[in-house]
């Protein structure tokens, strides 16, 4: 059973027109830039903003209240109840569930702890910082088990460290949810490393969607080519060699262990007619499946363990004179890959 | 942190505080200084005071437990007709408190339309009693904290109540933890004006609960008799009443009163 | 509330007779050994609220026969027994020159006098009538202490009051007398309410008494 | 958008309803309608109803260009002794109205502290004009203005003043600009009490302003001269001044009570 | 003349302990990890917060109000007026410097369209999105002409594109200023794109300051070394190739013209002991000038024209053997550099 959203909003200026499933356990990111709709969709999708039907497992949710509704949410500029401390907070929507005082607090602390606050527990809102404040909403979203979770730029505040750390969290969290997730997120790489798919707004309409791969191999406006710019993998991490799920070991600068995905930019891989010797370390034979051309750049698709995306200058394109079929080597410095620990904490 | 002020502020500033404040300076010059010790400590004035004091502070209470959730239900309810219920709120304040008083016996006396069955059915009468000034009180004085409740109300952010509905709470759960602490200024401010309105609170109570020196005779009441014999005396007793009502509400720790300031 | 139970009685009367009632009530005591007297003080009309809808009175004794009337059906055969008679009253040491009725016709003359919907108004009235003056008041009072209250604060320069609140209001106001005051006196009528406990009864017939007349007319009263 | 409403917020709320406007009823089912009409139109109710209402709007005005800066002062200012202000300006709320007129009167009587240099001075002198029972409402009506405007100051999020400040405006444009808007609803709140307030006020009123029909005689005036010769009619009378305040509060457009709700 | 700060902020759990000192015309970023006291450096810099000593052209203003300050702050969640539109918000500050109505909405309207939002001036803050929101923020802060600008993470909200484009106008505008701009982002590229120094503060204190180039080359901390990695240059575009100021040409992939602002991270350049044959488009010979080894990678400086950086695996490092002096040659892809015109706007 999965979620069905026909999301109809009209606003004075601004009409939102979407419709969206997510199946259970699967993450969609939102995609779009400023003013698109991402909020006012999730907005709906809560009950706050009244406008077209939602069904949940089966189950219609138009007549519910929100609070019936079994959702967590993450607001764009937080909400924190500024008459509460960080714990109380976090506590508070256990407490709405009939959690007992003293175990709701305990299990609010633990998901302070979860996103490193456990010192600020008894601040208020307006004595902590903005990253502060924007984890201990992700906390009070996630602490009550939701079936819908709901994420308006839940990183946004965070600090490159934090980040890396909280995505991870989050990341783990989302691999275990079998709930759906819905996120907004101006960030390609929180949506290729969270999401199981792609959903991109533009003027309160859906202009693409598709998994992540699928969204980057054929980006359909500029605002997508320029937003997913990345090869992601799967794998399994062994120190500094990750196999991969689709086939290809790759070489990775910063070891890790167990399951990642593995993500670095197109235009990072370098295309090479023979094999050349230098630092890179990842190298290996390709064949041109494709080749699109955009603004400025060209897109080139590739065959080969594993399949990847590569940019390369217009120019580079005449020297090269590729043709779909055409052997080629793919040469990737370890250090421009980028893993991320699919579950477990721990650092990119 | 900044400390200039602005003169087209402070001057009206300062011209109310004096309005407000400089015929109580009236009052203290012409008090006969000399009676106030033994005024203050004769049994009578001793018991009307406390009397007031008692009865201001049950009706307050009244009108917190009613009166909020009735500010909250024309803030935040959705009720249709609002603008004329807000309106009839106000009725008490408008109507003259001795007309007040005989509409409450009206409904509540012993003949009432209401006040018949009570007394009838459950043997309670308030007319004349204690609970009777406590009821009088609180019909004049419950206006100003369902206003004062309400204008908090609309001005807070009702986002944050959309935040805990989110997280499954209760409307009820919403208002406790997160709407009520929020308007918290307002609602001390409401129940201030409340008590201090209740405690000078004299034509409706005179007239449902009568004037029984122990029982009903509250310190405007007694104010009231004094004007009739020794004005000067009723002088001292309004110092009193204000003396001590000024100093309650002096004390009250600014933490209660504070909020986000 | 003090419930009839034949010891106590429960008096409405009329806020005017305050002081003396206070004394009368711990006289009647003392010569009826066991007997407590509770007072209600008020405005009369109040009063008369209060006894229409069943207040628990054993006595009521208004300022003015009309209040009176307006309980006619809850109480015995009132009776007058006390009379309050007009008289001017200036500020102390009349700085205006008040010497009598006359000076009420005066425009520049600050003149405070009861409404004429009041006992002590409607009696103002028929005194300027029988002296055959205009008056030109500045305010009309809705009671006797609000016109005192004016006099004694030099708010006004001359004001048509009850004797009695001149006698109370001490040295602050002078009382200046006048023939006309005959023609028009305020009658207090007193009368047990007819579920009134013997008590009660006894009360009336306390104040009607000898003693209660000669309290009456200490205040400033003419007594019957 | 929320629909459902908790009865433990909506029970106390229609109990508290009740109990305001219940007694109302009372003086419904007694007043004798037919003398209404008669009542309503006759000369002497449509001057000392114009006069209340003229009266009791230029009473809240002055309390508003007062007031409104007081509550600031008490809220912003920054002053020492906050907590004694706040709580002298709730003196006229406790003192017994006529005893405030008295107090007024030893003021601003024409042998008052004030007073007698108005009259030497200027030739002004406010006891039994019109002036005079303007000045004698807003006295009592301005600390529920205050004291509301006050509580709505402190819900309000004082780091807009910052960022007002941060743009270089001034103390007096940000009141004007950022902080007044945004407490708007309490303001309203406060007006609409003060309004009220002042028009049902009575004892300071007579007191210090006197009766004189046409000039000083306001509907509450009228309705205790009736009251102690045809209480009917003094309820007639309260009923023609209540609907006609219930009329004017009902009429305020909900944008003016609106702000954030 | 330049701004001297000392600033000295004690709160429950946090002290805020730093010496700032900014030349008229420079941006100085402020980085560090959440909580770390950055927005609390603001506003002690604005007089909002007292704290310290602050000195601007010779003149103290510690005695100052904050509204004889000529500042400009973008706060953090930007404290728009509610009861005003977006327009009169822009407007606001230049109708309390006594600009006449008409003329201030004029330029307030200016303004609008400069960030992007003209269709949007008479919307109220709660009908405008988050990033709508910061860039009325951004405009209410410069339309008043301040001395000393103060943002904080002005342009976190921003999608990808609008963000390309609000930096390149933003860096314009810094580029023309006279005054002081301290500036507080989380993002790497906008420091380096748009300050002249950078101040990194960790717990409240400074962990190390100097320009973009000088703290990426030696990174004292985790924290500022996986920040910091950014190869910067300044140069003159024209079509597809900038020349650089120091020395060197580069070809990138999309053509700008004039002054430009060229950045790529040392991960994308790649070591070859000889000049390979392949698509990247940039390759120049340089000499080993220093090695560093990091936690997983080893930062490699080299000279050359221009001068680089480069990330290797620790196992490349083996490999290739390096030591000081040898000489290399340096393999770029022009898809991999990114452009930033410095003044005029357009995206990158
Ligand atoms: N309450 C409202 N009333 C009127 N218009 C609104 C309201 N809220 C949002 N809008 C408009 O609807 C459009 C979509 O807003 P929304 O907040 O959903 O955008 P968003 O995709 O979340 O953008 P961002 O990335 O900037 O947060 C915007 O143009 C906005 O101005
Ligand atoms: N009003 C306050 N009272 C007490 N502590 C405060 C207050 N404001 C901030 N703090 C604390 O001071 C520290 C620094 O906060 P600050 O907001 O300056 O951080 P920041 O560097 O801006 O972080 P971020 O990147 O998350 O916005 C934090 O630990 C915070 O909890
Ligand atoms: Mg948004
Ligand atoms: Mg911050």
């Amino acid at each position: 059973m999965s979620l069905r959203a026909e999301l109809r909003v009209v606003r004075d200026r601004f009409r939102l027109d979407v419709d969206l499933d997510v199946a259970p356990g699967e993450v969609v990111a939102l995609l779009g830039p400023n003013g698109a709709g991402k909020t006012t969709a999730l907005r709906a999708l809560a009950g706050l903003t009244p406008g077209g039907r939602v069904r949940v497992d089966g189950a219609a949710w138009d007549g519910l209240p929100v609070r019936r509704r079994p959702v967590g949410v993450v607001f764009q500029d937080y909400l924190l109840f500024p008459t509460m401390s960080a714990l109380e907070n976090v506590a508070f929507g256990l407490r709405a569930r009939g959690v007992r005082r003293a175990a709701a607090r305990a299990e609010a602390a633990r998901w302070l702890e979860r996103v490193g606050l456990a010192a600020h527990a008894e601040s208020r809102p307006r004595a902590l910082s903005g990253g502060q404040a924007q984890r201990v909403a992700l906390a009070r979203a996630l602490a009550t088990g939701p079936r819908l979770l709901l994420l308006d730029e839940p990183l946004a505040a965070l600090d490159a460290g934090t980040r890396v750390h909280v995505r991870a969290e989050l990341s783990r969290h989302l691999g275990e949810f079998t709930g759906h997730t819905v996120l907004v997120t101006h960030d390609p790489l929180d949506a290729m490393v969270l999401a199981d798919r792609l959903v991109i707004l533009e003027r309160g309409r859906v202009v693409q969607e598709g998994t992540p791969a699928e969204v980057a191999r054929t980006p359909r406006t500029d605002y997508v080519a320029h937003l997913v710019g990345l090869n992601l993998y799967r794998g399994v991490a062994e120190g500094g060699t990750v196999r991969l799920d689709g086939g290809g070991v790759l070489t990775v600068a910063e070891p890790a262990d167990g399951p990642v995905h593995v993500a670095f930019p197109p235009a990072a891989v370098s295309l090479f007619p023979q094999a050349p010797a230098g630092s890179p370390r990842n190298t290996w034979p390709v064949t041109v499946a494709g080749v699109e051309q955009h603004a400025h750049t060209t897109r080139v698709r590739l065959d080969g363990a594993p399949p990847v995306l590569a940019d390369i200058t217009t120019a580079t394109l005449a020297d090269l004179r590729l043709r779909p079929g055409d052997a080629l080597w793919a040469v990737l410095k370890a250090t421009e890959v980028r893993t991320y620990p699919i579950t477990g904490a721990g650092g990119g | 942190m900044i400390r200039d002020r602005p003169l087209v502020l402070v001057l009206p500033a300062l011209a109310g505080l004096a309005f407000l404040v400089v015929p109580l300076l009236g009052l203290l010059v012409r008090a006969p200084w000399a009676e106030l010790p033994a005024r203050l400590f004769s049994a009578e004035v001793g018991n009307a005071l406390r009397l007031s004091l008692v009865c201001a502070s049950l009706a307050t209470a009244l009108c917190l437990v009613l009166g909020v959730p009735l500010a909250w239900l024309l803030a935040r309810g959705d009720v249709p007709g609002r603008g004329l219920l807000r309106a009839l709120v106000t009725v008490p304040l408008v109507l003259p408190p001795v007309v007040g008083g005989v509409a409450l016996l009206l409904v509540l006396g012993r003949r009432g339309l209401v006040g018949q069955h009570l007394e009838a059915w459950f043997g309670v009468s308030l007319p004349f009693t204690t609970a009777g000034v406590v009821v009088a009180e609180a019909f004049v004085a419950m206006p100003f904290l369902v206003i004062a409740v309400e204008g908090a109300l609309r001005a807070a952010d009702p986002r944050y109540e959309e935040a805990a509905a989110t997280l499954g709470a209760s409307r009820w759960l919403t208002f406790r933890r997160v709407t009520l602490p929020s308007v918290a200024p307002g609602v001390v401010a409401g129940a201030v004006l409340c008590w201090a309105r209740a405690l000078g609170e004299f034509g409706a109570t005179i007239t449902f609960a009568g004037n029984f020196p122990g029982e009903t005779t509250t310190m405007p009441l007694a104010v009231y008799l004094a004007l009739e014999t020794d004005p000067d005396a009723a002088i001292v007793l309004s110092l009193v009443l204000l003396l001590v009502s000024v100093g309650v509400l002096a004390g009250l720790r600014d933490r209660w009163v504070g909020g986000a300031g | 509330s003090s419930a009839p139970d034949g010891t106590t009685v429960t008096v409405y009367a009329a806020a005017s007779l305050t002081e003396v009632f206070t004394g009368l009530g711990a006289d009647f005591q003392a010569a009826n050994p066991g007997a407590r007297v509770s007072f209600n003080f008020g405005g009369s009309s109040a009063l008369a609220q209060q006894i229409g809808q069943g207040a628990p009175a054993d006595v009521f004794a208004s300022a003015s026969p009309a209040t009176m009337e307006q309980v006619a059906a809850e109480v015995d055969r009132p009776v007058t027994f006390a009379r309050n008679r007009l008289e001017i009253a200036v500020p102390g040491g009349n700085p205006a020159g008040v010497t009598g009725l006359a000076d009420f016709g005066r425009a520049e003359a600050r003149i405070a006098l009861c409404a004429e919907r009041v006992p002590c108004g409607a009696a103002a009235g028929e005194v300027f009538r029988a002296a055959g003056i205009t008056p030109r008041p500045d305010t009309l009072e809705q009671d006797v202490k609000a016109v005192l209250t004016k006099v004694r604060l030099g708010e006004v320069d001359a004001a048509l009051v009850y004797r009695t609140d001149v006698r109370a209001a001490g040295g602050e106001v002078e009382g200046i007398g006048f023939a006309e005051a005959e023609r028009a006196v305020n009658d207090y009528p007193i009368a047990p309410l007819k579920r009134a406990s013997p008590r009660g009864r006894q009360f009336v017939d306390f104040v009607v008494s000898q003693a209660g007349r000669a309290a009456l007319t200490a205040a400033g009263f003419d007594v019957p």
